[in-house]
């Protein structure tokens, strides 16, 4: 084990991957000698030259549909949006060339395919860099969609996404870049569609992805701690397709289930959870669900709006106490 | 001018000729009710556009086609049967009737596919561009679109990456005048779509469309352009679509005078009296190739007829590929 | 009452709010002389012109912005999208800049804007125009989104849009267009935010909107006569905000809720309803809740594939049937 | 060439030394921890542009803005305690503390916006021209934008729109040869934004936006252009940001050596230079005019930091307009 920051562990996979396939490049803007805006990508270009880190024109649907002219052709493209807020300018590449493609053919084409992007409020970027738009494209059949926590998560899941034969959103989060974790040495695949129990308890299944889940963690060590209560913390890491089974024996277990996330709850991704769970195990609930999410509100630049609704360690005791209570 | 031989001139007949009678026997169809779904956008009046550009392509260079890609597709190797299923939602189409007409493609013969998203085929051909200068192939990539679709930003991202990226990508605007009901006059300041590849500093020509001659000399050296240059190259090729832009669409935005003025131009008519004219390619050979195309039809036609339907168990399928560990491709 | 299809009860409403305001006008593709692709706007021309229908590049991004500038400066523009597939290349000015721009400048300004498109499947249009993206709209906050079943309220849901302070997402349903109901001859307004209890049961709440409200109407009779099921029908009209309380005291009366919808599953209004269902008055529920929509699969081309993954009246009985087994 | 009065280059000089000096603060200040969020882009070596630009809007003419965009925001009169308050996340600033540095703006003096969103702000500008022709009024929009906005589809679609539809809208192009880390020669084929005004068929000029007279000239007469034909205008000023994209940009993509070049011109160091030479405003003049910008600088400063933060309980106000029967505007 190294210990790494989650920026790092991105990279590594990035520089492993592209170290044992040749078809796998880099696309989008100044992810070359800069490094990235987010600073992961610095040094491949170093390694791997301007040929597979291309640095593109302000041209995001340029750019996703240049991946996907890639994939289509043998090639594994990585493509970088700098803010998952900037889909907006390319969602209809998005969601419905990629992902529809090869339904449409009906097979014939194959679209190995990465958007790697980053999300999450928590850093004051105000309304159009803070958004959590992974609901939008766990709507969309076709895609699969994934947020790591941890730098080992995110180094794993990165290069089994970056081998995936369909394309994949990795979706990172911009408070993660500089925290640290322990990765293995040694090269690790983590699968994709395979949800991770980050702590096993009996009272009551959280899920929650990305940031949130650290977040879920210390709360989960205050309510063990203070009020006795032992929270199983459901990490998704895929939000779709969802990890039905481990989802639903947690819960099979705990008969309680909260939800937390950082998008806006209209639509996200508790609601997904608590729909299925509801309709398929609705016997196995003790107590009603309970979600916490990003209010129904653009994200206010000003620190103490943008904290007032940011779903955060505290909120998360207090959500669960409530629910237990 | 790039000059045909007697060969190619009967090739390139055939290969409008096959459009041709394709696109009637799909307007007929509709007409009928045997195609379901959306009237499909027949590229009737077109097809030396398709028919000379293919002309001078490889079998694994690439295009990219839009809602107006039957004739696209034939003219890059498909099939007609296949084609026909298709349209008509059939199993044994190409796309296992999930595409149908406006996501109808063969991969094998290089179409990348069609598309239902005006423009949205552009930067998808600039990808296939870059991917074979990446993998040292000599492919081109050639992306058709339609005048209106200029006016799209995808067109234009599009357009400035190749260009800044030097890629082998043959942009092929098909200037029919009108996006659905708006005359070009409306939409492009200049009317002239080749006028935006200024902007990029990309070499670009316009030509006449309806001329089969002049088409197909100007595809031939735009595709050795783009080949031997390994660069972008923006060819627009001024044309008509003789019938609505779909079925259902009576050409309420332009005089049927203007209509009679173009069907004069009919590339298919004027190109087969040429042949036998300037090429002297006796009336027997081309009845012979035309029965052929006849043909072909009618086999397509019974072909698809006779295929079954999908089976609703199957809807589910082809949305993933299987994942295989260490990667699928 | 006279009696008008759904196409003609919207451009009644459009004619009138043209009429009385003169702020109101039309903009995009082919909306002019020809009338619009769905032939709403057809004669509209005629009687206002061309400066007040305005014909438009295929440019979506500048229809939508150009309808955001002209709303930030006096007018009341209604921008036409041909099919809501078509927000893809457009998002951003709908979810960046109109959802959210009276936020970020804190009440400076107002944004009476509707956007009028269309969705749904059933006519075999396949994968990029036959989708159903209402939930994309409801997640995100600062837009309304309005989803009319019945020619009557269409038109009374389309004028109160019109009047709106508020950007409105309004989606018409392609399969709707011929559909002849009442509609008054005086005028009416149907406030936007209320659901609408389209037919009142004891036995099960079922959740519906657009067109599969019509489904959701015929199921409720079958049921009724062969079952003796009594359904209550909540049309929701207002896919978001959704009027909780309609929705609630109809669970609380019937105890049940099955919701329908023509969008993804995934994600989706009926993940959205059941989740604020079961999070708030879980106690009320004697059965699980279930849901139908369209499967987690692009649209099919061949109407035996489509037909087999959309809802439909069948389809909606079987569904009660299983809930109240 | 438009020449200017003493009095004018006076004026043009305080709005200059305004944006410099605000631009300075906010950097003082972020360095220092008291902005919070993400570092502000500052318009520091550009400060020409939206001056000059700005000298000939009326109160009611319309500017949107981009990412960059206190320049814009002072010049066309907005007070720079309210300023400082927003960018500080203060109840008392123009968005109350809920847009911050990338998306203040002052909409009593007719700023429609700053943007997040690259290129975002043209199709927004396009519309207040369409409203201004709709409304008979004898205002005109102006829209600021970056080099490397020009290669979004965003940026496309709006010029083309306005170009069809003639519609008076003023496209300003501060052309500072990068967008982020990016040269213009790596994304702009021709390194020329106003090339890309000829596929459009718009009026378009490029100019020396170091140099403020020239700045000047040719802002006025592209005010005057766009007002009196009621046509778009794309005029583009060559120009630097002096400082990196933001705060942590150590600017490692251009050499120290260019940037000595450019520091050279500095538009408000060598105006101050001209005006006390070829005006004749003697310096005394100057001073003063000098010591009130400090003056409205530190009484800002003092304003925002005095200001209260806003309320968390009034988080979710704003995000709809109340609707009063009839429609609200
Ligand atoms: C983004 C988008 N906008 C609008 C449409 C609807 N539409 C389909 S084809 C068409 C006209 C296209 O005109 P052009 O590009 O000139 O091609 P043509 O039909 O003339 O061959 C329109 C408006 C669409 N499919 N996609
Ligand atoms: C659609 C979009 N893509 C990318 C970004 C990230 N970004 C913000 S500013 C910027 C550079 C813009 O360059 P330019 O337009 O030349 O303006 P400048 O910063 O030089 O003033 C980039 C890439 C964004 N905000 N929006
Ligand atoms: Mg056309
Ligand atoms: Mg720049």
């Amino acid at each position: 084990m190294s210990i790494m920051t989650y920026r790092d562990a991105i990279r590594l996979a990035l520089r492993e991957e592209m170290a044992q396939d040749e078809k796998v490049f880099i696309i989008g803007e100044d992810v070359g000698a800069f490094g990235g805006a987010m600073a992961v990508t610095k040094g491949l270009y170093e390694k791997f030259g301007p040929g597979r880190l291309i640095d593109t024109p302000i041209s995001e649907s340029a750019i996703i549909g240049a991946a996907l002219g890639a994939a289509l052709t043998g090639l594994r493209p990585v493509a970088e949006i700098m803010f998952i807020d900037f889909t907006g300018v390319c969602m209809d590449q998005i969601v419905n060339q990629i992902a529809k493609v090869r339904y449409m053919l009906a097979g014939q084409v194959e679209v190995p395919l990465v958007i790697r992007t980053q999300g999450g409020a928590g850093k004051g970027y105000a309304a159009q860099h803070s958004q959590s738009l992974e609901a939008w494209f766990c709507h969309i059949p076709g895609l699969k969609v994934v947020m790591p926590a941890t730098p080992r998560d995110a180094r794993g899941l990165l290069k089994s996404a970056i081998r995936e034969p369909n394309p994949v959103v990795f979706i990172e989060h911009k408070v993660l870049y500089n925290e640290k974790g322990e990765v293995p040495e040694k090269e690790e695949l983590i699968p994709i569609g395979k949800a991770d129990i980050k702590r096993t308890g009996k009272d009551v299944t959280i899920t929650c992805h990305s940031r949130q889940v650290l977040n879920t963690l210390s709360a989960a060590e205050i309510l063990s701690k203070e009020d006795g209560v032992e929270c199983e913390v459901v990490d998704l890491m895929t939000v779709s397709p969802l990890d039905e089974e481990t989802i639903f024996n947690s819960i099979k277990k705990t008969k309680r289930l909260f939800t937390v996330e950082e998008g806006y709850e209209n639509n996200g991704i508790g609601a997904e959870v608590i729909a299925r769970a509801t309709t398929k195990i609705f016997d196995y609930f003790d107590a009603p669900p309970a979600r916490l999410a990003f209010s129904n509100c653009p994200v206010p630049f000003s620190k103490i709006l943008e904290n007032s609704i940011l779903p955060d360690t505290k909120k998360i005791v207090e959500g669960v106490r409530k629910l237990l209570s | 001018m790039k000059k045909m031989s007697h060969q190619e001139a009967a090739e390139l007949y055939r290969s409008m000729l096959r459009i041709r009678r394709f696109e009637e026997t799909c307007h007929e169809l509709y007409l009928s009710g045997k195609i379901p779904g959306m009237s499909p956008h027949l590229y009737i009046g077109e097809e030396a556009v398709a028919a000379s550009i293919c002309f001078f392509l490889n079998k694994d260079d690439y295009i990219i086609s839009t809602h107006r890609g039957h004739g696209h597709c034939l003219a890059k190797g498909a099939r007609m049967d296949r084609m026909l299923a298709e349209i008509m939602g059939k199993e044994t189409g190409y796309c296992k009737g999930r595409g149908g007409s406006m996501h109808i493609a063969d991969v094998t013969t290089g179409n990348l596919g069609a598309n239902g998203i005006v423009a949205a085929g552009l930067p998808i051909a600039v990808g296939a561009a870059l991917s074979a200068i990446y993998r040292k192939t000599n492919q081109i990539a050639v992306c058709f679109f339609g005048d209106a679709a200029s006016n799209q930003g995808t067109f234009h991202e599009a357009v400035n990456m190749a260009a800044v990226m030097n890629l082998p990508v043959l942009l092929v605007c098909e200037n029919n005048h009108y996006g659905l009901s708006t005359p070009i006059k409306k939409t492009c300041p200049t009317c002239n779509i080749s006028d935006k590849a200024h902007g990029y500093g990309i070499e670009h020509t316009t030509c006449d469309g309806m001329d089969t001659e002049v088409s197909f000399a100007a595809a031939g050296e735009a595709v050795d352009y783009v080949r031997d240059k390994k660069k972008p190259y923006l060819i627009e090729f001024i044309t008509y679509r003789f019938l609505g832009h779909g079925a259902s669409d009576n050409r309420s935005y332009r005089t049927r005078e203007e209509e009679a003025q173009w069907l004069k131009k009919c590339p298919v008519k004027n190109f087969r009296k040429k042949i036998l004219s300037d090429y002297k390619i006796d009336s027997a050979k081309i009845e012979s190739l035309e029965k052929e195309v006849e043909e072909e039809v009618s086999a397509g036609l019974k072909f698809a007829e006779d295929s079954p339907y999908p089976k609703p168990e199957e809807v589910m399928e082809n949305i993933f590929a299987p994942a295989a560990p260490g990667g699928g491709q």
